[in-house]
C-alpha cells in the first residue's frame, strides 16, 4: 500500500508544487499586474519537488498502482527495470533544481524586489520546471500506454518553456527547432504507438512489446517508434534540435535535458521495442550504422564549435550514438540483450549524471566559486575523463560493453566506439578550453546552492557504478591488462587535441572557416528545403486559389446574368396577359389533344 | 320539393344562407370592431356543425332538389366538410381582420359598405360549390363566385385596381362561356347534369374530349394556372388586403376543385392530358416562383406564390388520374393537404402583408429594411407562413410535399421530383429575399406604426394553423377516409 | 409508451420558451436571463434523469401518427441521449457566454428567441426515433440558425446568411428527396429496425446504395464534408456564441450526427459495410480531414482558422465511423462529445479574445496570455486537445480512431491521423506560441486593437467561466475516460448495444 | 314555321351581330346590339321557347342595351351631340394581318365544336349553326378588340351563340336543365355586362379627371 501511495505522490508532488505557485498568486491577488514586491517561486519546497521520486527509488520492494477511471486504465509500476533510471533521473533533477537556485538568484532577486519582466519569466520556469519533471517522472513510472504517452508528450512540451526561458532571438530559434523536431517526434510515437497497440489490442507497455513481436509488419511498427523516440534521443539526422536548444536553455535546464529528457527517448526504446526478440535484425543494422554515424560524425562537427554548451550537446549526440549503437547490437543478436541492457542502463545513468555534472561547471567556469583556481579546474576535468572513458564511472562503462562486445565477436565495433571515444576526448578538451577562455571573474561563496549542486554532482557522477541498483550481474571494475586497450582512446584524444591547439596558435585563418559552421548542422538545410517546399505548396496553393476564385468569378458573372435574365421575365408578362384567351383557346386545344390521345 | 335522401336539409341551407344573411346585416350595421363579427360568424359555424354530426356518422348524403321540372343534387361528404370549415375559417378571419384594417388604412376611400355582402355571397357561393352534385349548381356556384370575387377586387376604386378588375372580369366571363360550352355539350350528348349520372353514362368520344378540354380550358383560366395566371398579379396588386387573402387562397381553388371534380368523373383513365395539365402545373411552380423572386413589391411577390404554388396543385392531376390506386390514395391526401395548407398559409401571408404594409408605410420588399429589429409579430407571422409555403417541416406544406413527392415517386414521375424540389428552392429564394431585407441593419430606422391587435392576431393565427396543420395532418386527412370523398 | 412526457418536455423547455421571449419586452434584461438559465439547468437535469432511466431499463417513446404510414416519433436510446447530453450542456454553457457577450448588444430578445429554438430543434434532433422526425428538426434547425447567422445585419453577413441558407436548404432538400425515396421503398424505419434494410436482399442492394448516397449528400452539407463545406468558413461573421453553437453542436454535429444514425440505425453498420460505403466514407472524411487542416493553416484570422479546423475535426466522427468495428463506433460516437466540448471552449476564448481585446487576427494575439491568462490557458486546452495530446479529450477519439483502424484492416488511416495530428500542431502551437511566449501590449510592446475592461476579472465573468469550464470538462473527460458516465462509457454502452445482435 | 323564314331570321341575326362587332362607331355599334339582341329573341319565339324570348328581349335587349349606353354616356331622350362622337369610336383601325391572326382561335374553337357536334346524331340544326357562327364572330371580335365596350359586346355575343347551340342540342328533351343553364347564363351576362359598363363609365371618368390633372399640371408648370 505504501509503496503505490509513495508512486502516487511521486507525480502529484510536482504538479502540486506548481499549483502551489499559482495559488500563491491568487493569494497575492494581482502579483503578476502591479509593481512592487513579489513572493520567492524557487524556495526549497519548490526545490524538493523530485524528492518522492528518490524516496520511492531507494524504496525496497516493487511497487504498483492501478486506476480504473485514469485515461484507459492506468497502471504505473516501479520494478527493478525501471528503479535505475528512476534512482539517477530524480537525482539529477534535485541536483538541477538546487543548481537553478542558484544559478537564477539576480532574476530572483530582481523579481522580488519588483521586476515584472523577470518575474514572469521565472514563474514560467518556476510552473514549467515541475511540470517537465512530473512528465519525465511519468514516463518512467508508467506502464499503460496512455499514461507513458501523456508523461512524454508534457515532458516534451513544458520543456519548450524551459528552453525559451532567456526570451530573446537565439532561444526562440533553439526552441523552435525544439519543438518542430519534438513534434514530428510525437506524430511518429504515435501511428507507430496506434499501429502496434491496434494490431495487438493492449493497453500496457509489456503487451506491447510482445505484440510487435508478433506482430506481421512487426518491423515497420518497430521503425516508426524507434524513429519517433530517435527524435528526443538524438540519433543522427534528427538530432538538430540538440545543438540549438542546449546553448540557449539556461545551465540547469540544459543540464536536465542533455543528462535526463533525452534519455526518454532511450526508455521510449527500451518500453515499445521488442528487444531481445527476433525480427529486427534488418532494423538493428540500420541503427548501428546510424549510431556510429551519430556518435563520430557528431564529435567531428562538434570540436569546431565555439560555445561550450553547443560542444557538450554535440558531445550528447556523440554519446547518444554510441548507446544506440548498442541497442542496435540488441536488435542484431538478441541473446546478448539481457547484458547489452545492463550496459545500456549503467551508460546511460553514467551519461546523464556525468553530462549534468559538465553542463553544471558551464555555469561554474562562469562564477566560479571561493576555490583554489586549479582544484576548480581539475574538478571540471573529472567528468570531462570520466566521459572520455579514463577515469572512474566512465571507465567501468566502459568495460561493462567492451567485455561484452568482445565476448559476442563484434570486434570491430568496439573498435568504432574507440574512435568515437577519441573523439569525445578531443570534444571534452574543446569544450573544457572554450570555457576557460570565457572564465569568469567574479567569485561566488562555496555554500551557495550552484557550487554545492555541482560539487554534489561530480560525486554522484564518478560514483554511479557504485550506488545504481542494476538489476542484472553488478558491473565489475576492468583488470590492469585491458587498461591499455581501454584508455589509448582518450591518450590519442589527448594527443590529437593537443596537435589541433597548438595547429590553431599558429595559424587563424583555417578556423575562421569552420567558425562559419554554426550548431544545428542539418537543422539549416532541413529549414532551406522546408522553406522551399513550403514555398512549392504556397505556389501550388496559390494556383488553386486563383483558379478558384476564377472559376468562383465565372460563376458569379454566370449568376448575375441569370438574374439579369430572370429580372426581364415579366416582359413576358405582357403578352400573357394580351394573349390570355389564345391562350386559353390553346390550351384547350392541347388538352383535347392529350385526351384524343389517351 | 326536396327530395331527403340524406339528413335535415335546413342544416344544409343555414350553412349556405348563413353567410349572405350576415354579409347583408353588416352591410346595414357596418361594424366597427372585430368580436360582434366572431361572435356572429359563429353561426354558420354551428350550422357546419351540425352538418359534420349528420354527415361523420353516416358517410356522404345527397340531397335532391326539385325546382319545377329541374333537378339539383347536392351532396355532402368528408372532402365537403374539410373545404366548407377550410371556407368558414377563411372568411371569418378576414372579415374580421376588415374592420381595422378598413377604419385605419382605407378611411374614407372605396366603397366599404360592399364588402360585407360580397363575402357573404362569396362564401355561399363557395360553400355551394363545395356542395354541388351536378354542373348547373356548379355553373351557378361558379358564375357567383366570380362575379362577387371580380367586385370585391374592384373595391378600391382606383384607376390600377379598375383596370385590372375589368381584365379580371372579362377574362373570368370568357372563362365561365368556355365552361358553359363544355357543360352544353355535356347535356347534348348524355341529356343530364349530374355527376353520379354522368360518371356512368359518359363514354370516351370526341364530344366528351371536346367538352372536357372546353372544361377545363375554362376553368384553368380562372384558376390562374400557367399560361393563363396573368390576370392574377395586377389583381392583386391594388385589391385590399382582406380580399386579396380570401381570393388567393379560395377563390381560385373553388374552379381548380370543380375541373378535378369533372376530370375524376369523367376522363378518369387520361393519362396524357392529365401529364399536361401537371406539365402546366410544373410551368406554373417554376415561373411563378422566378417571378415572385423579382418582384420588387411585398404584395407582387406573395401573389406570384400563389401561382407558383397553384402548380402543386396541377401537378396532383396528373398523380390521380390514370395512376395506381395507391398512388391516387397518397396522392388524392396530398392534393387536398396542399390545398388546405396554401389556403391557410397565404391568407396568413396576405395579411401578415397587410400589416407588414401598413406598419412600415412602406410596399416595397426594399422597404422592410430594418423592420427585424423591432421583430414586429407581423413578420413573425409572415415567417410562420413562408415555412408552410417553402414545405419546410413542421407545416402543413411541408406534410402536403411530402405525400405529393411520395406519390410521384411511387408513380415514377421522376419529372415531378425535380419540379417539387425546385419549386421549393425558388419558393425558398423568394421568401428569404423578403427576411433578407428584414435583416439589414445599418437600414434608415423606419418610424413604425401600430398596428391594431386583431389585425396580428387573425394573421397569426393562420398562419399558425397552417404550421400545426402538418403535424395533426392525420385529422383533416381522417375526414376525408371517415366520411368519404371518392377519389 | 411508457414516460412519454420526459422526452416531451426536454423538447419543450427550450421551445416553450421562445414564445414567452418574444412576448417579453427588449429591455427586460433580468427575467429573459432568468428564463434562459432556468430552462437550461431544467432540460440537462431532465437529460440526466433520462440518462439514469436508461441505465435503469426505462424506455420513453412518444409518437402520433402525422399522415398514413408516418409517424412522429421522439425516442430515448443511448446514441441519441449521448447528443442530448451533451448539446443540453454545451446550451447552458453557451446561455450563460451569450447573455455576456451580447451585453448592450441590440436585438437580444429575437437573439435568444431563435436561439432556444435552435437548441429545441438540436434536441429534436437527438431525440428523434426515426427519419421523416429527424429531418423535422433537421430543417427547423436551419430555419432557426438563419436568424443567428446574419444577427449582425451588415452587407457580410446577409451574404454568408445566404449562403448558408443555399448550402442548407439544397441539402436538406436533398435529404429530404432521400427519405421520402426510402420510405415509398420500406415504409417508415424506426431507427434501431435495421433488419428491415437488411431483409431486402441482394435485388435491392443497388438501389440502397443509390439512395444512401443521395441522403449522405444532404447530410454531408450540414457536416461540411468536403466539398460540401463552403458555408462554414462564411458563416464566421456570426457573434461568438452563435459561431461556437454552430461549430460545437448545433449544425455540424447535427449533421454528423445524422450520417451515424443513418449508418448505424437505418442501414445497419452490417449492411453498409455489404454495399462497400463505409470506404466511400473513410475516403470523403480523410480529404476533408486533411483538407480542412490544410485551408486551416493559410488563415490568418483566428475564427475562420478555427472554423476549417472544424471541417477538419468533424470528419474524425465520420472517420470513426467509417472503420468497421466496435473501436472504430466508440471512436466516432466519442468524437462528437470530445469535439464539441473542445470546440466549443476554443471559440469562447476566441470570442474573449475580440471582446476584451479587439483580437481578430492571429499576429495580434502577442502576449494575450499575459493579459487573459485564463482564457489563454483554456484555449491552450481546447488546442492541445485538436492536437490530440493527452491528458485533453482528443488523445482519447484518436486513440480509438486508430485502434478502429487497425481493427477494420485500414492502418492507412493512421497515416492519415499522424498527419492530421501534424497539421494540427502546425497551426495551433504557432498560436499558442504568440499567446505565451511573445512579448506583446502586456508587455509594453504596441498596443490592443480595441480593449474594454469588461470585469473584474480579465474579462466579464459571463465570458470566462464558460470557457473555464468546457476546458475543464475537455480535460476531465479525457483525464477520467475510464470512469462510468464519462463519454467513453457512454460511447462504449452504445456500441455495446450497437454490435450485440 | 318554313326553313326559308328561318334561314331569314338567322341570316339576320348574323347580319346584326356582325354588324355590332365591326362598326367602330360606338353608340352605332350598341344600336345594333340591340336589334341583334331582338332578332334573338324572334328566333327564340320561332323554335317555341316563348319564356327564352320573353327573358332575352327583357334582360338582352333592353337592361343590357341600357347598360351599354350608359356607358357610353348617352341619354337616349338627349340626342347625340355630334363633336363627343368622336370620342365613342375605337380609335384602333383594324388591319389585315392582326384580323387574320386572330381568326386562329376562333377557326380552332369552331373545329373542336364542330368535330364534337358532327360526332353527335341530329345535332345540325339551324340554331347550332347561327350559334356557331355568333361563336366564331364573337371570339374573333373579342381576341380583336382593344375597347372594352367592344369586348363586352363580343363577349354578349358569343354567349347567345353558346344560348343557341345548348337549345338546339337539349330541344325538347330536356328544356328545364336547358333552360335553367340559359337563364343563369343571361343573368350572368347581365350582370357581367352591367359591372363592366359601370367599370367602363368610371375609368373613362377618372382617365379624364387624371387628363385633366396632367392639363392643370402642365398648365401650372407653363
Amino acid at each position: 500500500m505504501m509503496p503505490s501511495l509513495l508512486l502516487a505522490v511521486t507525480l502529484l508532488w510536482p504538479l502540486g508544487l506548481a499549483l502551489r505557485n499559482v495559488l500563491l498568486l491568487v493569494v497575492e491577488n494581482g502579483a503578476l499586474g502591479r509593481p512592487g514586491p513579489r513572493p520567492a517561486l524557487l524556495d526549497y519546497w519548490w526545490i524538493s519537488a523530485p524528492m518522492p521520486a528518490l524516496l520511492l527509488a531507494l524504496w525496497p520492494g516493487e511497487a504498483q498502482l492501478l486506476m480504473e477511471g485514469w485515461l484507459l486504465g492506468g497502471n504505473w509500476q516501479l520494478d527493478d527495470g525501471r528503479r535505475p533510471w528512476l534512482l539517477f533521473s530524480a537525482l539529477l533533477w534535485g541536483l538541477a533544481g538546487l543548481y537553478a537556485r542558484g544559478y537564477l538568484i539576480v532574476e530572483q532577486q530582481a523579481a522580488e524586489s519588483g521586476d515584472g519582466d523577470a518575474f514572469r519569466r521565472l514563474l514560467g520556469f518556476a510552473l514549467l520546471w515541475p511540470l517537465t519533471l512530473a512528465g519525465n517522472l511519468l514516463l518512467i513510472v508508467a506502464e499503460d500506454i496512455p499514461s507513458f504517452y501523456l508523461g512524454f508528450a508534457l515532458m516534451t512540451f513544458a520543456a519548450y518553456g524551459l528552453v525559451v526561458h532567456a526570451s530573446n532571438r537565439d532561444a526562440h530559434l533553439g526552441g523552435r527547432a525544439y519543438l518542430i523536431m519534438a513534434v514530428l517526434g510525437e506524430g511518429l510515437i504515435l501511428g507507430g504507438l496506434l499501429w502496434s497497440a491496434g494490431t495487438a489490442q493492449v493497453l500496457t507497455l509489456t503487451e506491447l512489446r510482445a505484440g510487435i513481436a508478433t506482430a506481421e509488419q512487426g518491423a515497420w511498427m518497430a521503425t516508426l517508434l524507434w524513429l519517433g523516440f530517435g527524435v528526443k534521443a538524438g540519433v543522427i539526422g534528427l538530432h538538430v534540435w540538440l545543438p540549438l536548444a542546449h546553448p540557449v536553455a539556461p545551465t540547469p535546464a540544459s543540464a536536465v535535458l542533455s543528462g535526463v529528457m533525452i534519455k526518454a527517448g532511450l526508455v521510449g526504446w527500451l518500453s515499445t521495442l521488442p528487444l531481445g526478440a527476433t525480427g529486427l535484425e534488418p532494423l538493428g543494422r540500420l541503427v548501428i550504422v546510424l549510431g556510429l554515424t551519430g556518435a563520430l560524425g557528431a564529435a567531428l562537427y562538434g570540436v569546431i564549435q565555439r560555445h561550450p554548451k553547443a560542444v557538450l550537446a554535440y558531445s550528447s549526440v556523440s554519446q547518444m550514438g554510441m548507446i544506440t549503437t548498442l541497442v542496435g547490437v540488441g536488435m542484431v543478436s538478441p541473446p546478448l540483450w539481457p547484458g547489452l541492457l545492463v550496459a545500456i542502463t549503467l551508460f546511460a545513468a553514467h551519461h546523464g549524471l556525468t553530462k549534468g555534472a559538465l553542463f553544471l561547471g558551464v555555469g561554474i567556469s562562469e562564477h566560479p566559486p571561493r576555490l583554489p583556481g586549479w582544484l576548480v579546474w581539475l574538478l571540471l576535468m573529472l567528468p570531462a575523463l570520466s566521459l572520455a572513458g579514463a577515469v572512474t564511472s566512465g571507465l567501468a562503462t566502459k568495460w561493462t560493453f567492451k567485455e561484452l562486445l568482445y565476448d559476442a565477436g563484434h570486434g570491430a565495433l568496439v573498435t568504432w566506439l574507440s574512435v568515437a571515444a577519441v573523439g569525445t576526448t578531443l570534444l571534452m578538451s574543446r569544450a573544457l578550453w572554450r570555457q576557460w577562455q570565457e572564465r569568469g571573474r567574479y567569485r561566488i561563496p562555496l555554500h551557495a546552492p550552484m557550487p554545492l549542486a555541482w560539487l554534489a554532482s561530480i560525486v554522484a557522477a564518478s560514483s554511479v557504478p557504485l550506488w545504481l541498483p542494476l538489476a542484472g550481474r553488478h558491473p565489475n571494475w576492468p583488470p590492469l591488462a585491458e587498461w591499455p586497450g581501454l584508455l589509448w582512446p582518450v591518450s590519442l584524444g589527448l594527443v590529437v587535441a593537443a596537435l589541433m591547439l597548438l595547429a590553431t596558435l599558429r595559424s587563424k585563418r583555417r578556423w575562421r572557416r569552420a567558425q562559419r559552421l554554426l550548431p544545428g548542422d542539418l537543422w539549416w538545410w532541413y529549414a532551406q528545403l522546408a522553406s522551399r517546399l513550403l514555398s512549392l505548396l504556397n505556389d501550388l496553393a496559390e494556383a488553386g486559389e486563383s483558379r478558384g476564385s476564377r472559376l468562383r468569378g465565372r460563376l458569379q458573372k454566370w449568376e448575375t446574368r441569370a438574374t439579369a435574365t430572370i429580372s426581364e421575365l415579366p416582359r413576358f408578362e405582357r403578352s400573357f396577359r394580351r394573349l390570355a384567351v389564345p391562350l386559353m383557346v390553346g390550351v384547350a386545344l392541347v388538352l383535347l389533344m392529350g385526351l384524343w390521345l389517351g | 320539393m326536396i327530395e331527403r335522401l340524406g339528413g335535415d336539409f335546413s342544416v344544409v341551407l343555414l350553412v349556405l344562407g348563413l353567410p349572405v344573411l350576415l354579409g347583408g346585416l353588416a352591410a346595414c350595421w357596418q361594424p366597427r370592431r372585430s368580436w360582434p363579427i366572431v361572435a356572429f360568424s359563429l353561426l354558420p359555424l354551428l350550422a357546419l356543425a351540425g352538418l359534420f354530426y349528420q354527415v361523420l356518422p353516416q358517410g356522404e348524403q345527397t340531397w335532391l332538389i326539385e325546382l319545377g321540372s329541374l333537378t339539383l343534387q347536392w351532396r355532402a361528404n368528408g372532402l365537403t366538410l374539410l373545404l366548407l370549415l377550410l371556407t368558414q375559417v377563411i372568411t371569418l378571419s378576414s372579415a374580421a381582420y376588415a374592420p381595422a384594417y378598413l377604419m385605419e388604412e382605407i378611411g374614407r376611400e372605396g366603397k366599404q359598405v360592399w364588402l360585407w355582402p360580397l363575402q357573404g355571397v362569396l362564401a355561399t357561393s363557395l360553400s355551394l360549390i363545395w356542395l354541388a352534385g351536378d354542373l348547373l349548381t356548379l355553373y351557378i356556384g361558379l358564375e357567383l363566385m366570380g362575379l362577387a370575387a371580380v367586385g370585391l377586387m374592384l373595391l378600391p376604386g382606383r384607376v390600377d385596381a379598375l383596370a385590372a378588375g375589368m381584365r379580371y372580369l372579362l377574362l373570368a366571363l370568357v372563362g365561365s362561356l368556355a365552361f358553359l360550352l363544355g357543360v352544353a355539350l355535356l347535356l347534348g350528348a348524355w341529356g343530364r347534369l349530374d355527376l353520379a349520372g354522368l360518371a356512368l353514362a359518359a363514354e370516351p368520344g370526341m364530344v366528351l374530349w371536346v367538352a372536357v378540354a372546353l372544361l377545363s380550358a375554362g376553368l384553368l383560366l380562372k384558376a390562374a394556372a400557367f399560361p393563363l395566371h396573368a390576370w392574377l398579379a395586377p389583381v392583386h396588386g391594388s385589391a385590399w388586403t382582406p380580399v386579396s387573402a380570401l381570393h388567393a387562397s379560395l377563390v381560385v381553388k373553388g374552379s381548380f376543385f370543380i375541373a378535378l371534380q369533372l376530370w375524376l368523373v369523367l376522363v378518369p383513365e387520361a393519362r396524357v392530358a392529365a401529364w399536361l395539365v401537371g406539365g402546366l402545373g410544373g410551368a406554373a411552380v417554376i415561373w411563378g416562383g422566378l417571378l415572385a423572386w423579382r418582384a420588387a413589391k411585398l404584395k407582387d411577390v406573395v401573389a406570384w406564390s400563389t401561382v407558383s404554388q397553384l402548380g402543386y396543385l396541377l401537378l396532383g392531376f396528373s398523380l390521380l388520374i390514370g395512376t395506381a390506386p395507391q398512388v391516387a390514395e397518397v396522392a388524392w391526401e396530398g392534393t387536398w393537404l396542399q390545398l388546405a395548407a396554401h389556403s391557410l398559409a397565404k391568407a396568413g401571408m396576405f395579411l401578415a402583408t397587410g400589416n407588414l404594409i401598413y406598419s412600415t408605410g412602406e410596399s416595397h420588399v426594399r422597404g422592410l429594411a430594418g423592420a427585424s429589429r423591432r421583430m414586429p409579430l407581423s413578420l413573425l407571422s409572415f415567417g410562420i407562413a413562408a415555412i408552410s409555403l417553402i414545405g419546410l417541416p413542421p407545416s402543413a406544406g411541408f406534410t402536403a410535399k411530402w405525400l405529393l413527392l411520395h406519390a410521384s415517386l411511387a408513380a415514377g414521375y421522376w419529372p415531378w421530383m425535380a419540379v417539387l424540389a425546385l419549386g421549393t428552392l425558388l419558393s425558398a429564394a423568394y421568401i428569404f429575399r423578403v427576411f433578407r431585407y428584414s435583416f439589414v441593419e445599418d437600414a434608415e430606422p423606419l418610424d413604425y406604426r401600430r398596428v391594431p391587435w386583431s389585425m396580428e392576431l387573425f394573421a397569426l393565427m393562420l398562419a399558425l394553423a397552417s404550421l400545426l396543420l402538418g403535424l395533426v395532418a392525420e385529422w383533416p386527412l381522417m375526414l376525408l377516409r371517415a366520411a368519404g370523398g371518392g377519389s | 409508451m411508457s414516460q412519454a412526457w420526459l422526452p416531451l418536455a426536454t423538447l419543450a423547455t427550450s421551445l416553450l420558451v421562445v414564445p414567452v421571449i418574444f412576448a417579453l419586452p427588449e429591455r427586460a434584461w433580468h427575467a429573459r436571463t432568468a428564463l434562459n438559465l432556468g430552462a437550461a439547468v431544467i432540460k440537462v437535469v431532465l437529460v440526466a434523469l433520462m440518462v439514469w432511466g436508461l441505465y435503469q431499463g426505462e424506455n420513453y417513446r412518444f409518437s402520433f401518427t402525422v399522415v398514413r404510414d408516418v409517424t412522429f416519433l421522439l425516442q430515448v436510446d443511448a446514441l441519441g441521449l449521448m447528443f442530448a447530453g451533451l448539446s443540453s450542456l454545451l446550451w447552458l454553457a453557451t446561455t450563460v457566454y451569450a447573455i455576456g457577450y451580447l451585453e448592450d448588444s441590440p436585438n437580444r430578445k429575437r437573439f435568444f428567441g431563435f436561439f432556444s429554438l435552435c437548441v429545441a430543434s438540436t434536441v429534436g434532433i437527438a431525440l428523434a426515433g426515426n427519419l421523416f422526425t429527424f429531418l423535422l428538426f433537421y430543417e427547423l434547425l436551419t430555419l432557426s440558425t438563419y436568424p443567428l447567422v446574419v444577427h449582425r445585419g451588415h452587407a457580410k453577413a446577409l451574404n454568408a446568411g445566404t449562403t448558408y441558407l443555399r448550402y442548407t436548404l439544397t441539402g436538406g432538400l436533398v435529404l429530404l428527396l432521400g427519405v421520402v425515396a426510402l420510405h415509398v421503398m420500406v415504409g417508415d424505419v424506426t431507427f434501431g429496425e435495421r433488419e428491415i434494410l437488411a431483409d431486402l436482399g441482394p435485388e435491392a442492394h443497388g438501389l440502397l446504395t443509390v439512395l444512401f448516397l443521395i441522403m449522405l449528400l444532404g447530410l454531408g452539407v450540414k457536416a461540411a464534408l468536403v466539398p460540401l463545406h463552403g458555408w462554414l468558413p462564411r458563416a464566421m461573421v456570426a457573434p461568438a456564441p452563435v459561431s461556437a453553437l454552430l461549430h460545437a453542436v448545433a449544425v455540424v454535429k447535427a449533421g454528423a450526427f445524422g450520417i451515424v444514425r443513418l449508418v448505424y440505425d437505418v442501414y445497419g453498420i452490417g449492411l453498409t459495410y455489404q454495399l462497400g460505403l463505409l470506404t466511400l466514407l473513410a475516403v470523403i472524411a480523410t480529404v476533408t480531414i486533411l483538407y480542412g487542416s490544410m485551408r486551416a493553416l493559410a488563415q490568418q484570422e483566428l475564427k475562420p482558422r478555427l472554423a476549417f479546423s472544424t471541417v477538419s475535426q468533424v470528419s474524425y466522427i465520420v472517420l470513426g465511423i467509417s472503420l468497421f468495428g466496435p473501436f472504430g463506433t466508440i471512436a466516432g460516437l466519442v468524437h462528437l462529445m470530445h469535439q464539441g466540448l473542445m470546440k466549443v471552449t476554443l471559440f469562447y476564448c476566441a470570442g474573449n479574445y475580440a471582446e476584451e481585446l479587439g483580437i481578430h487576427r492571429i499576429d495580434q494575439l502577442n502576449g494575450a496570455g499575459r493579459r487573459m491568462p485564463l482564457t489563454s490557458i483554456a484555449f491552450t486546452v481546447g488546442a492541445l486537445g485538436m492536437i490530440g495530446l493527452p491528458p485533453v479529450a482528443g488523445f482519447i477519439s484518436k486513440w480509438y480512431l486508430g485502434m478502429g483502424a487497425v481493427q477494420a484492416n485500414m492502418p492507412w488511416v493512421i497515416l492519415v491521423l499522424v498527419a492530421s495530428s501534424l497539421l494540427n500542431a502546425a497551426y495551433f502551437l504557432p498560436i499558442l506560441y504568440r499567446l505565451w511566449f511573445r512579448p506583446g501590449p502586456a508587455h509594453g510592446v504596441g498596443e490592443w486593437p480595441e480593449e474594454r475592461h469588461l470585469g473584474r476579472f480579465e474579462t466579464s465573468g459571463w465570458l470566462l467561466w464558460p470557457a473555464v469550464a468546457t476546458a475543464l470538462f475537455s480535460i476531465m473527460a479525457g483525464l477520467f475516460a475510464g470512469l462510468p458516465f464519462s463519454p467513453l462509457d457512454l460511447a462504449t454502452f452504445v456500441t455495446a448495444e450497437e454490435y450485440t445482435p | 314555321m318554313p326553313p326559308l323564314l328561318d334561314a331569314l331570321l338567322a341570316l339576320t341575326m348574323v347580319a346584326l351581330a356582325a354588324s355590332a362587332l365591326l362598326d367602330r362607331q360606338l353608340v352605332r355599334a350598341c344600336s345594333w346590339f340591340v336589334a341583334f339582341a331582338v332578332s334573338v329573341a324572334l328566333t327564340w319565339w320561332s323554335v317555341g321557347f316563348a319564356w327564352l324570348a320573353l327573358l332575352e328581349l327583357l334582360l338582352g335587349a333592353l337592361l343590357t342595351g341600357a347598360f351599354l349606353f350608359h356607358a357610353l354616356d348617352v341619354k337616349l331622350w338627349a340626342g347625340v351631340p355630334r363633336r363627343r362622337l368622336v370620342r365613342w369610336r375605337d380609335p384602333v383601325p383594324l388591319t389585315w394581318r392582326r384580323g387574320l391572326l386572330r381568326l386562329l382561335p376562333a377557326l380552332a374553337v369552331l373545329a373542336m365544336l364542330g368535330m364534337a357536334l358532327v360526332s353527335l346524331a341530329d345535332s345540325t340544326g339551324p340554331l347550332q349553326v347561327s350559334g356557331l357562327v355568333l361563336i366564331g364572330l364573337g371570339l374573333w371580335a373579342f381576341v380583336l378588340h382593344r375597347h372594352l365596350l367592344r369586348r363586352l359586346l363580343a363577349f354578349n355575343i358569343i354567349g347567345t351563340g353558346i344560348f343557341l347551340i345548348l337549345m338546339g342540342l337539349v330541344g325538347e328533351q330536356h328544356p328545364a336543365a336547358g333552360h335553367g343553364l340559359v337563364v343563369t347564363g343571361l343573368l350572368v351576362a347581365l350582370f357581367g355586362t352591367a359591372l363592366g359598363a359601370l367599370l367602363i363609365r368610371r375609368l373613362s371618368a377618372l382617365e379624364v379627371r387624371s387628363a385633366h390633372c396632367a392639363a392643370g399640371a402642365e398648365r401650372g408648370g407653363a
